[in-house]
């Protein structure tokens, strides 16, 4: 009892000073457990989203676009590599986090419950969706949980990269034919809204926004972050050409920040039930892939196992 | 000249259509470290393409017609995307699809036969008299090699796994095997660029070396399969693909001739 | 006026990717005579695409501007091959894919809530002040249903069959069951043309109870599945389609888009 | 032994007469071995046939010829419905017959192993394929076998109308673009050794031939047919506007008779013993719907035994 106190007291002092929590120092269980999910919901994300971008990689229009967008594509799956990784250090296991991915026990972000319908959708999610992911994750460099601090640091990294080469294609489309302008319009209304939800819902219907801060798991709430991601993208669309799906969005000068309308809370509800229109694709999809490996995975083990005797 | 451009495309091809069917596996490999092992190695072969592509347009390849004014000066997107079947040069191997459904011993199993013969070629064109072709070939002779040993690693797990494993090991070395021939026939265009270009058939020897000391590491039986014959002896090479060509260039070029005058 | 047009499209819609699907099975059934049975009812859709995708045109529909010279003359192919995909106006049911990998339960069962579906709007549309409309409909309604009464024993056979078709049913209907619910929106081109189009709400009793006996029959369960959301709230009939329906097009369409100017 | 003797001279009678024998008249056994697999492997082909031109069925360049092409492909499915059944009248069973087309140990039309690549394809398919084919099958609808024979006349009318279709597709296309008459001359170049190949070997190679004339199922010899057809194309390609690839091709006005070059038999024997550059694929892909319907036939024996039961 005393130790535990002694330790607990440590794992405070440690939050409370802005050190680094290492795989070695104890921590508390449901500190533990709740880093596991938040990566481990993060690690499914990166993996379920190659599938939305992964769609367009054999019609890129361009070899360019598609080296571009095939390296994006396998940074993600690298990505979702640290991340598992980081579980681990949490004494997670790779293969179970997997098994609750796919029997729908874990979640993944809900965006990518969206469908990409054109080959503008792969610059708006680089520009929208890499955009939010940011302003959500640079906060996490900081998290107080070392191995994921640093795991975020390189995945941020890459993914500015990915959100400005987004960007850029959405530019090259705008100079382009009046079709492409259309495209990028169009994408862009598809995307705006889902992007808002990335960060959660309101402040007042985050329950678990309050204890992750104190851990400094967290450093900003979802209305704060949500709040940035506005005030960072209405210029950036201003340079685009394009025009945002929301006729209550103005800058408002007393605040400093754009006012915006609306988010439809009940289309993020149902989404994240699993009503989306991809979630049961996107689940089934990774499901069939991960069954359809699985004498790979066996021949793998059953190789070394010989090879391990053999030595 | 006219077979320098004809050369390039033959190789570009090559590295073009056999990237097509590795980023076919995205999404779908067994575990992530595959995933990125095949994106990358479909990276590679896309970018040998562009190079070889471009090459292909500066030696004087003819531009598509039906490619817009847009791609007039991306030589390397005019040839992809809006090239027909019959003016692809590809060999025939490159074609195959593993994806759907999904079988990843024949992927394996294109991928040893295709990197290794690839890698013999370009280990002798990095002495091409043409200084661009000796140049991609000496990039893309460390690429190929890490490809080489990636699919000869796991003919080997797979091979000597378990025993259904080695079953399906050897039916994708077996599906992929009629194909092995063409490879090595000498095409008039290589005959005709001496010291440009490398003639196949000089490289047999290897391939055939490489085989057997991997299947037997693997404990499997390397093919003793006749090759796929031709259409009145017209082959890849020749712009005669299989019946799986036209799907996937369909795929391929979807987009781009949706929008002719378009840039990205 | 417009709105006829669109009704039109939507109706012919349906039936051209539908029978899109059904034609991806020819020489894949599990006996010939389902081989002979697939292509029937591909071809009576087929038939009914052509039939209203030509009043489409006529109705004032606009011709896709790609669609070369040659086309103008026959709006069915314009419409067919030369629209992109927001363009196109059918429920996401018929859009998915069954033949890749292969499975004949969930065709059996995308193809009875097809029919089902279908066969109680025809027979509504017979009784269309538009006599062109109420003549095809007349005309649908006999093959459908043959449509329906043949998905209707296969269900019943694989329903009742081994403990592994049983499953396998049930499962085809689950996956199915998430597209069912935006069959009967009433969309607003609907509301607009009354007595010209059926309103499809009308028909889900029927559905429903055609459904339930069929599956009583087959020892099979009703599903209770939410619908499929549509993308703020935009679904088929919106233009908004699923992640498959650029692969179909892109199949579909290649040869027509390649020769712009010819005629077949 | 009396009875076998009266048995043989009343069907040496029958055929010498030119009547036909039915299902319940007594035959040798050789005729009947020799029938079933010449009808088997006619089934065979008609089956195997489905996949060249099926393959062009999704990308048919119009609606029309969408239909057209649908039609066909469904019209060889149920010939090879009514060839199987001619040789259940023999004895012979439906399902052993697909054991042996998938295994190898039946063959079926070598002209079927070769790729179809442009949609040209299916109307020089139509028009020499199956003209060829017209021209092998006319005689057969007088062949000694009843069933056989009956089957032969519907299926030649059939045939008939689809050859026409193929010719008319043709010249549809010669009246098109430069692109779309390259496609069919290089189509004719592509197809037309083949088919003349499809009337088997030259008659001194053919050593079957003799018996089969005797019993009346054959009425001419291969080389016969091949000049018939020979004959009947030349001016067909002269009205189409396309040149066939013989540059030895010319009127013979002593034989009343087109002349024509050498066929390379090394080929057809490298069709015929699997080395064509379809004949794996085509195989393959049959056994593969054949595998894969494999439950869906079972359950429909299981629940019609359950129907037998119960009733």
């Amino acid at each position: 009892m005393t130790t535990t106190e002694s330790l607990e007291t440590h794992f405070e002092r440690t939050i409370e000073a802005d050190q680094r929590i290492e795989p070695r120092d104890w921590v508390p269980e449901k500190y533990r457990a709740t880093l596991i999910r938040q990566i481990a919901q993060h690690a499914h994300s990166e993996i379920i989203g190659m599938q939305p971008e992964g769609n367009w990689i054999t019609r890129a229009p361009s070899l360019r676009r598609k080296a571009i967008l095939l390296a994006k594509v396998q940074d993600e799956a690298g990505h979702g590599l640290y991340l598992y990784s980081a579980t681990e250090t949490l004494g997670a296991d790779r293969g179970d986090l997997t098994e609750r991915l796919i029997s729908g026990k874990q979640k993944y972000s809900s965006i990518f419950n969206y469908p990409t319908l054109t080959f503008a959708d792969v610059g708006v999610i680089g520009w929208l969706v890499d955009g939010a992911a940011i302003c959500n994750q640079v906060p996490l460099c900081r998290c107080s949980y070392g191995p994921y601090a640093r795991a975020m640091i390189r995945i941020c990294k890459e993914e500015s990269f990915h959100q400005r080469q987004g960007y850029e294609l959405l530019m090259t489309m705008m100079r382009g034919t009046a079709a492409q302008r259309e495209m990028v319009q169009e994408a862009t209304n598809r995307w705006w809204w889902p992007s808002l939800m990335m960060f959660g819902p309101p402040d007042g219907d985050s329950p678990n926004t309050a204890q992750s801060m104190a851990w400094k798991i967290k450093r900003h709430t979802n209305d704060e972050l949500r709040q940035r991601f506005v005030d960072m993208t209405v210029p950036q669309a201003e340079a685009l050409g394009v025009t945002l799906p929301d006729p209550d969005l103005r800058w408002n000068a007393e605040r400093g920040s754009y006012d915006f309308g609306e988010i439809d809370w009940s289309e993020f509800k149902e989404v994240l039930r699993g009503n989306g229109p991809c979630n049961a694709q996107r689940v089934a999809h990774r499901k069939r892939a991960h069954d359809e490996g699985a004498w790979v995975r066996e021949a793998a083990a059953a190789h070394a196992r010989k090879h391990r005797e053999a030595a | 000249g006219n077979d320098l451009a004809s050369y390039c495309l033959m190789l570009g091809d090559d590295a073009l259509i056999m990237s097509h069917r590795l980023q076919q596996w995205c999404t779908r490999a067994p575990e992530l470290e595959d995933e990125v092992a095949l994106a990358n190695i479909g990276l590679d072969l896309l970018g040998q393409a562009r190079l070889l592509l471009t090459r292909a347009g500066k030696a004087g390849t003819a531009m598509p017609a039906s490619a817009g004014a847009a791609v007039a000066d991306r030589p390397e997107d005019a040839l992809a995307f809006f090239r027909d079947e019959h003016e692809f040069r590809n060999i025939r191997l490159a074609e195959l699809s593993s994806h759907e459904p999904v079988d990843f011993a024949l992927v394996i199993a294109q991928l040893l036969v295709f990197a290794t013969w690839r890698l013999a070629l370009l280990r002798r064109l990095t002495d091409s008299r043409d200084p661009v072709l000796a140049a991609i070939a000496a990039k893309g002779v460390k690429e190929v090699t890490y490809h080489r040993d990636y699919a000869a690693q796991w003919t080997v797990r797979l091979g000597d796994g378990t025993d259904y494993s080695h079953r399906r090991m050897q039916s994708g070395l077996d599906a992929v095997w009629p194909y092995v021939g063409e490879l090595f026939d000498t095409h008039p265009v290589e005959r005709a660029l001496a010291d440009v270009a490398v003639d196949p058939a000089m490289s047999r020897t290897e391939f055939d070396d490489v085989l057997t000391q991997v299947c037997s590491a693997a404990t499997l039986t390397v093919p003793d399969i006749p090759p796929l014959a031709g259409v009145s002896g017209r082959k890849g090479r020749d712009g005669v693909h299989t019946e799986e060509m036209g799907f996937l260039l369909a795929e391929m070029q979807a987009v781009a001739r949706a929008h002719p005058e378009a840039t990205w």
